[in-house]
């Protein structure tokens, strides 16, 4: 790298990890948080006996992940105005996130709550508990446990695909990118800092992930 | 090595360290309308630039492959020395031409500011000042706006640019009047009105720094195309007059 | 089912938070549960074909039986963890249910209100320490103040011999342990029937004694109990009548001594003899 | 949706579905094949006693799921030739999609080999084999029922992902609604038209997979 | 290690294709394996502290002991499962294995060669069929032509009545069932000596008979054997010598008459009393 490229790396950096903290991290934070509510919900609809709603639940889930969530975004933000619904691009960028997130997570959580074995159900039960109960206290909690590696990979690949909410007028990490690298036309080296930065906002969430899952190992021998 | 001369071809462009021995390889984006699109949507590729870059491969007896990718990766593919030339639309500015070269300009044309009809409180380039536009990042316009003290919002391309426009999300968009003139061709109805445009921008061939020899000849068979009518010519097809100069 | 003879029963078991340890009635000749002509079917599998029981206060019923023979969903039935497809329940004091229409969910619930059932998999809360496991259906459910739960959760706890182990995760408790800890959490229901689905069977060998120790004591307190095991010489001991089920029906009942040493049926001698002796 | 626009989504159809056969398609499946072979190899070194295979796999798992995909190929494809490497956009898209795939795909077979009880291994030995005999006869193909459903989450993305390989000249399903929409100026109309491809693309490959499944479930209870 | 001497014991082997049920030597009074001063530890936890232990061919060794005293660390490290830190191995024929140095890798797998292994959970690979099972190692790893492996596989499936499961997976078998193939598959290696890591305590009470059948009949024919067992009349009848283990020792060894009816030391005595009568 010369010179005039170091200083144009040096120069950007802060920018596009100021790009990563105001846009992409509260982004996929709250897109995220939004997103597991939903997919419990739907992971639940999936798991009921109801066939209606067992039904509705997977045309959900093939539809989110049979899509691509450029046109999910798309809809939503250019689409939804034709039916008179006209969202800024923050709401849209996060109502398209959490419900890609549902419908990713909750196959995740639904295998997670299959995993926990039917007996803690029925312990449940011949305590008094009903179903409801049954699930928060006993079921969830272990389900938690089970689910947080494959929910963390659908958190880090929500970080990077937080990019595309560019498309939709939200500036975040990638766009910060693009602007600079439009400008200074070195595409090859910004996107490479951007890629750098990006690892290194997934380094420190992968180390966010081993905290929690040894908090939640703490009943479990090892 | 790229430009190893095929020994039974004329060696023609031997000189030019072309990425592929005797053919003209052009970088585009393939989306732009009425620049570089393919016909009928998923027909050839056709369009202005396509066009004036096949004239000038054909002067300089060269073959032409385009090469179709998205903004970004256009610059890249050029400095990676796997295009030898971008027909899109570059437009010349002081950045640019401190890491390319440009031919002489084959588009000569002013940005406009388009609003929605009706919409009396743009009436030129100083009243964009507080006002937000869309445009997309890699245009020059994107640069024109923010200079006018306008909110930027990016986007992707003139389709979505209108339909915020249209939506009433943002008041106004900056673009080239040949892309806007097209738009309205196509759709009479479309409910868009131009306010203001500024002194013409120039276009040309973009190419990577070294490659001196090859703007030369690029140079001679735009002026040669120029002269016999050609430009011009291609100029009619597209948008009923000449906008080579 | 009348909701007075049920508060009676309550009333009973409130009287004695002084000993959480003693059965909710003292042993007498009332019957406590009734089965009339259970029957029920997984798919095309017919699992229990009509089975009739019934279960004094302070009586210990035992089950045993090959495997598949249908004691588990006998169990299981009682407890309102599986819906017969016919027959008759009937507590004393209530729930009264008869099978054979639709069995409102408030019955199956208040059924499995009056038993609480100890599994051969111990089904602790890996996630809860042992006091928690405990007080958990006292307190969310029961709606039993937490500090009393939690003072009865200990005298039961000391008195099965796991008072310090109160604030270890299961995982950290040998498998008689964890069993022990099963039971109490049961006990902690104060339920009028404790059912026992093989209770030492997935323990190792030299644990099942303090596992059979404490439903022993159990049983001579007084408390109601339906066993399903097959630690015969245990059943001997402690059951007041022992039924041997094969292929979904009772095939024999009777007093243990008559059981164990003549049996009336060839089916019953066979499947004793394959356990008793097992290698001749 | 006008009679124009119905024209226009009619017209787009087939040249869509071209797009996926032709370009979308193979460049899945031919580099997620080359993937799973790479996944396998870094599956094994990550679970290999030795530690710096076992850190040079971490390391590049780390890489390619911390950083955008987009410059991955980016890198490949306008990056290599500074250092002399100049390969078409075939071959490029191969090789980072592979190479990406190997990166997802290296955790899902580590953990289905991880899934397969510790006797398999020792029945394995204690017949007589080598570490390698037992891997391929005993352990892979009981971990491979384990890790198809997770697998296939893997290739629908791929699938999707595969868009990007417009970037670097790859003509596919996306690339020619871009054309398409472009040329209407409808990218509402035409992105929702792909998606909506997409989708049945997906719907096919869930059925494969649900195929698949039922096969390799032949020795299990259900 | 003498290779001779190997190839004369395999000859033995090859000599019985017609009744590949019996053992690979006639019971005789030549020591088979012999080690010594085995230890190993699991980091801090020093699991078998110096264990000696003589198998002569045509015996029965029957190992007891409460849970962790090491009874399976033993038989792995006889099969090669597990590395002993010190001590020495030998087994007549070869190898000989001294563990304060290091072990060559052949030097262990020469050892797992000379024996096999019958594990607790059977073990069975649940993607191939019986038949499969079984004639994995003989054809994969000791290159016996296929054709004769699924003869003798199938005359040893016979045997122990499960001819007509060959083609069956193994999900599809009773528990007693799976581990009488688990069996069958050790058999068809034609091993020096066989390893039961309690083969039935997995096991339904009344499935337990089958295999303890199917075991004895082994020793009785001839088989050299280790078994690590929680039935105790099992081993009363079977065992030429049976040792008691506790906290990685050998604590006491003999006769099982010797063991069962006057242990010498107060930890046996009180182990068996746990086992016998669990609940007195
Ligand atoms: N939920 C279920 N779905 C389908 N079949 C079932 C179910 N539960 C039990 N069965 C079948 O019912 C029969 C009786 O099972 P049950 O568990 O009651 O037997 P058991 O006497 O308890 O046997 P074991 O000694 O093995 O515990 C078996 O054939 C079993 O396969
Ligand atoms: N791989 C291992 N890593 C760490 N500790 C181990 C391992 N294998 C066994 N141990 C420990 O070694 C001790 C002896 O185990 P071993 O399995 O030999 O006992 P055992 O006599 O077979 O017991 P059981 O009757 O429960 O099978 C136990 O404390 C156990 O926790
Ligand atoms: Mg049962
Ligand atoms: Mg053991």
């Amino acid at each position: 790298m010369d010179a005039s490229g170091w200083q144009l790396f040096l120069d950007s950096f802060w920018p596009i990890v100021w790009g990563g903290v105001s846009g992409t991290i509260p982004l996929a934070l709250s897109s995220f948080a939004l997103g597991l509510v939903i997919a419990l919900g739907v992971a639940l609809a999936r798991l009921s006996k109801n066939r209606v709603l067992s039904g509705a639940a997977r045309f959900y889930i093939s539809v989110i992940r049979g899509t691509p969530l450029l046109v999910q975004l798309f809809v939503i933000f250019y689409g939804m105005p034709a039916i008179g619904i006209v969202l800024d691009p923050w709401p849209s960028a996060i109502i398209a996130f959490s419900l890609n997130v549902g419908g990713y997570a909750a196959e995740i959580i639904r295998a997670a709550i299959l995993s926990v074995p039917k007996g803690q159900w029925e312990a449940g039960y011949t305590i008094g508990m009903g179903q409801a109960t049954t699930l928060r206290r006993i079921i969830l909690p272990q389900a938690a446990r089970v689910s947080v590696p494959p929910l963390s990979n659908t958190f880090i690949s929500l970080v990077k695909d937080t990019s595309l909410a560019s498309l939709i007028l939200v500036t975040e990490l990638f766009r910060v990118s693009q602007q600079i690298a439009a400008f200074s036309q070195e595409f090859m080296l910004v996107y490479l800092e951007a890629a750098l930065i990006y690892w290194l906002f997934c380094l420190v969430l992968s180390s966010g992930q081993g905290m929690l899952e040894r908090r939640l190992d703490r009943y479990v021998a090892v | 090595s790229s430009s190893a001369p095929e020994s039974g071809d004329a060696a023609a462009g031997d000189d030019y360290g072309l990425a592929k021995a005797g053919t003209l390889t052009v970088a585009t984006e393939g989306t732009y309308r009425p620049f570089s699109y393919h016909d009928e949507g998923s027909g050839d590729l056709v369009g202005y630039d396509v066009e004036i870059a096949e004239a000038v491969a054909e002067e300089l007896g060269l073959e032409i492959e385009f090469q179709e990718t998205q903004w970004d990766a256009i610059f890249a593919g050029l400095e990676a020395g796997r295009a030898d030339v971008i027909a899109n639309q570059v437009s010349i500015n002081p950045e640019r031409e401190e890491k390319y070269l440009f031919s002489s300009p084959y588009t000569v044309s002013p940005s406009v500011v388009v609003v929605a009809e009706g919409d009396t409180s743009i009436s030129s380039f100083d009243d964009l000042a507080g006002k937000t536009t869309a445009q997309s990042l890699t245009s020059n316009f994107y640069q024109l706006a923010v200079d006018a003290g306008a909110n930027v919002e990016a986007v992707e391309g003139w389709a979505q640019a209108v339909a915020l426009l249209e939506q009433g999300r943002v008041d106004a968009t900056v673009n080239d009047e040949l892309t806007y003139l097209d738009y309205v061709k196509e759709n009479p109805d479309a409910g868009l009105e131009v306010v203001a445009e500024t002194d013409p921008t120039q276009s040309a061939l973009a190419f990577a720094k070294d490659r001196t020899a090859l703007v030369k000849a690029v140079d001679e068979a735009l002026e040669t195309l120029r002269a016999d009518g050609t430009l011009a010519e291609i100029g009619e097809k597209y948008f009923g007059a000449d906008v080579s100069e | 089912m009348s909701p007075s003879d049920r508060d009676q029963g309550r009333a009973d078991a409130a009287g004695r938070a002084s000993d959480p340890l003693a059965p909710a009635t003292t042993p007498d000749d009332a019957v406590l549960l009734t089965a009339r002509g259970i029957r029920k079917s997984f798919g095309d599998n017919e699992v229990l074909r009509s089975i009739d029981l019934e279960v004094r206060r302070g009586e210990v019923v035992v089950l045993i039986g090959p495997s598949g023979s249908g004691k588990t969903t006998v169990l299981r039935s009682l407890n309102g963890l599986e819906t017969p497809d016919r027959g008759t329940l009937s507590f004393a004091g209530g729930p009264d249910l008869d099978f054979s229409t639709r069995v409102s969910k408030q019955g199956r619930v208040a059924m499995r209100d009056r038993s609480a059932m100890v599994f051969q998999q111990h089904n602790l809360f890996p996630h809860m320490t042992v006091l928690e496991n405990v007080i958990e259906g006292p307190v969310r459910v029961q709606r039993v103040p937490r500090a009393r739960a939690v003072a009865e959760a200990e005298a039961l706890l000391e008195r099965v011999g796991l008072a310090e182990k109160r604030d270890e995760y299961p995982f950290s408790l040998s498998g008689g342990q964890q069993q022990r800890v099963g039971i109490v959490r049961a006990l902690a229901l104060k339920p009028d029937l404790l059912l026992f689905d093989e209770p030492t069977s997935a323990l190792d060998p030299e644990l099942v004694g303090e596992v059979l120790k404490v439903i022993k004591e159990l049983a001579d307190e007084g408390w109601t109990m339906v066993v399903v095991t097959h630690e015969l010489g245990f059943a001997r001991q402690v059951a007041d009548e022992v039924l041997f089920m094969d292929g979904g029906v009772v095939v024999e009942r009777g007093a243990p001594k008559d059981i164990f040493t003549k049996p009336a049926e060839e089916r019953t001698r066979r499947f004793l003899d394959r356990i008793l002796r097992p290698f001749d």
